[in-house]
């Protein structure tokens, strides 16, 4: 094991302008939000961002202008809506948006997760989401090689990086994370580079008490960041609730043109929000 | 009766009856009300259903909704986790017997539409995406839609595109699976040879004409088309008692 | 949740003559050996046996006439070298043993567990074990639809019963297996039944204060059984270690051609051994 | 000093010496010299490797072997589980390093026969089968092949079956990766352009001519062979004090 303790503004560094990256939870839960208000502090751009169900975090970096395309299988904010800037920013053809569905973006991280090219799966067929995965490269129909059942083949989703904000870690990269795991372990071992920030730090001799709490190992680990709140205003399961009034504020911002206001207010004034 | 009856509360019972018992229900992103039907299920005719949470819990005691559908919070005293990687593979052995899903469009033949109005590459509004539509859509053999704004914009002709599949965009095998939409009007089903959307029920306080005049195509009503059943009070105090903010609300603003 | 709790007796009737059958565990642990004798008991034939690397519990099976194929990566025991009946029977032709290796067979039962027809691998390729598995219909060698590489499908494995023994589990089948899983989840996705036989029936109400320690959830479980030391003489992680002893009895015995009397005593004789 | 040195014990540090700091290592099955070779690794030059053990631990802290190597108490005190299904999608990324696997027979090629001696639908002697071998021997940047009796029946000049791929049986991508046998007489390895087994040393109280009259096929000398290093006391100690039962040696028995 080597210690891969790292500051927030180090593991920011690993993110290069351009590249294929995906984030931790789901909709409104333990999305890295500290490390997504410091990509955009940074200023990157030309960012492709993939995920299932992603909410806030990708429309807060799409709004500051980081991203040059998205692809998911939906992209809102629960029952409050759609997410505005993606919405605007789709409809005016500022960023390129592919549509996937959750099976294949979720079976394409297995993919890379399991080291292959790509992953047969079922469904799709008929829908009109088929003709745009052709297209784009990402889905093609394919028989199985022993039955010549019709399926669909998924191309493997390899992320330059993976963002994951979990409970716990020690320094070496070993990463506990409670509640519900979404697809972040598997999109830890499908990434080329997996970045992880921590409400907690905790010594090795912690994790070794409960291996079986060991949800990511450290040798598929590149940095851990000691970031209390870093969810914050989406929720970290056992720490923190969803802040669902900041989150109005942010929808309230968007709808009346102040967005850049709240860029002020939460990412580019005060360190963190 | 009819008149005090709210129509969440009407439709959120109407869901619940799709349920049967012993079923494996799965629910996804932003389903405040699918949850409060599958609780309620579980609470009248289908006690022994399994429960899969969009938030991984596997029959977790449910005793609120939240703004989001995916919140920790709702896997309380659950049995076990179930990721949704693992879920969409017992969808792909055909073992997940019901699925609930939302649609901006649904047509006569069943195909929804969460992706777009206009043209995909130059749309005229972007809608949010469909999630699990395209993939849970032919291989689930019960998919309930649920629709809270009944109108000639919603439930139209042919959708602007095919999201979700129905029974004119799926494989033969996949005919046989059911769908049944359940709006702020009535109940429709396509349990019929041509596979055609058509009035199961209506709900107490609206008619077969109303739905009729809100449908974007020629909708007939089924054999034995009835008034949607009216839920006792006790079930109406159990939705009431875990939506106290009245998230399920939300969505009919 | 339904009810699955049933008598041993009861869950051996659930593997009929000529079943596709998986045990769980590996090599000398968590092997269902109480079950295994039971099926000698009841005297089932035309057995077909596939796991990665089982030991003991194929080889009394196959000694006790109730096996027609056998596949596994290596079967053996461990240190102490052949497993002796599996030895005499393929080399004299009684029982037909197509070989495979660990991932065709691990990824066979992902294959079922994923409810796909077939699934990619690597490596394999050049070996004479790919011969016998183009023969067997097991595995055959493909293009990947995307990028062309030189790839290896190979056929989901489902069996018709998997018989896994647990520490732990609910009258709903509820598992909570501890230490190493081995296959065990995968085998229990994959198979038609499940059987579970447990050191302990805990109460549900044990099960819901920690979810995250159950390994299988009670909808893929058809039967559970109490059946303590239900593993014996192989170990039983927290519980109790393997019998060595007993296991060089059993070699001894099949060394010496003494291996029905072996039979006599520990399987057709008491109960239990 | 050369003549008070045990083979296991020698074997276990060449094999020891085969593993680099950093690097992400993986026994399997029967491997209790893998085991204590893992260990003496990380005690010495290499305490930043990661260990992944058959039994599923990660870096776990070893005390002792068992006659079993996916005994569970193999995992006391370990950072994680990891099981087998997970480190062989790691082998698929390429990010296993090393991996040691036994064998029957081995040829000039570096092809491994666990599988059948004779005929495989006739078996005149029926192996217990590759486990891991066709799989990781292409894919693992290094293997390491443990051989207790190196003799003319061992060291073949062709397997009787091709378990794992030596040179001439895989693909051009593959032939980058090297293949390292240790023996109870040296240590060999295909170090060269036409990656044919060459001795890269002998051990202690062995000779090169030993080697050679007990191998099957012509074996000639890598440039620079040496006698095998001897581990200092301590390391003796260490591997001593992990096998009370002396389990290492069954394999030569």
């Amino acid at each position: 094991m080597k210690k891969v303790l790292t500051s927030l503004e180090e593991a920011a560094n690993l993110v290069k302008d351009g590249d294929l990256v995906t984030f931790g939870g789901a909709t409104f839960h333990r999305a890295p939000m500290e490390f997504v208000r410091e990509l955009a502090r940074k200023g990157k751009k030309g960012l492709t961002l993939v995920d299932r169900e992603p909410a806030m975090d990708f429309d807060l970096l799409i709004g500051a202008g980081c991203v040059a395309k998205v692809r998911t299988a939906m992209l809102a904010f629960e029952i409050f809506g759609m997410a505005p800037n993606f919405r605007k920013k789709s409809e005016s053809g500022e960023i390129i948006t592919k549509e996937g569905a959750c099976q294949p973006i979720i079976s394409g991280f297995r993919a890379a997760a399991m080291g292959l090219p790509s992953l047969p799966i079922k469904g799709m067929l008929g829908s009109d989401l088929m003709e745009i995965s052709e297209v784009v490269g990402s889905q093609k129909e394919v028989e199985d090689p022993f039955t010549g059942e019709k399926m669909i083949a998924v191309r493997a989703i390899e992320p330059d990086v993976a963002v994951i904000h979990a409970q716990k870690a020690d320094e070496y990269g070993n990463v506990q994370i409670q509640g519900p795991l979404y697809e972040d372990v598997i999109k830890a071992k499908a990434a080329k580079k997996v970045v992880v920030t921590v409400e907690e730090l905790i010594p090795n001799s912690e994790v070794r008490r409960m291996p079986q709490a060991t949800s990511i190992p450290h040798f598929i680990v590149d940095a851990v960041v000691e970031l209390p709140r870093g969810a914050y205003p989406c929720s970290c399961f056992n720490y923190y609730d969803v802040d669902y009034d900041h989150i109005k504020e942010y929808l309230k911002a968007a709808a009346e043109g102040q967005f850049d206001k709240y860029l002020d207010k939460y990412v580019y004034g005060r360190e963190n929000a | 009766m009819s008149d005090k009856i709210e129509i969440p509360d009407l439709m959120i019972c109407a869901m619940a009856s799709e349920i049967e018992n012993f079923d494996t229900v799965l629910h996804g992103v932003s389903s405040p009300l699918p949850i409060l039907a599958m609780s309620v299920a579980r609470k009248t005719h289908a006690p022994d259903m399994a429960y899969i949470s969009g938030a991984e819990g596997v029959d977790p005691e449910i005793d609120r909704v939240y703004p989001s559908s995916f919140d920790g919070r709702l896997n309380r005293n659950s049995v076990a986790y179930f990721g949704l990687h693992e879920a969409f593979d017992l969808a792909q052995r055909g073992e997940i017997n019901v699925m609930f899903l939302g649609a901006a469009q649904v047509d006569r033949f069943g195909n929804t539409n969460l992706s777009v109005i206009g043209d995909i590459d130059r749309p005229k509004v972007r809608l949010p995406g469909g999630a699990a539509s395209a993939f849970m859509m032919p291989l689930t053999p019960k998919v309930v839609i649920w629709v809270t704004r009944h109108n000639k914009r919603v439930l139209v002709e042919e959708v602007d595109f095919v999201t979700g599949q129905g029974y004119n965009h799926r494989a033969e095998e996949y005919k046989k699976n059911e769908i049944v939409v359940v709006s702020n009007l009535g109940v429709m089903n396509f349990r019929n040879p041509e596979r055609l959307m058509q009035i199961q029920s209506y709900h107490p306080g609206h008619t077969i004409d109303e739905i009729r005049d809100n449908t974007g195509f020629d909708i007939t009503p089924a054999p034995g088309v009835t008034e949607t059943p009216v839920p006792g009070a006790e079930i109406i105090n159990l939705i009431h008692n875990m939506d106290p903010d009245n998230v399920r609300w939300t969505e009919f603003h």
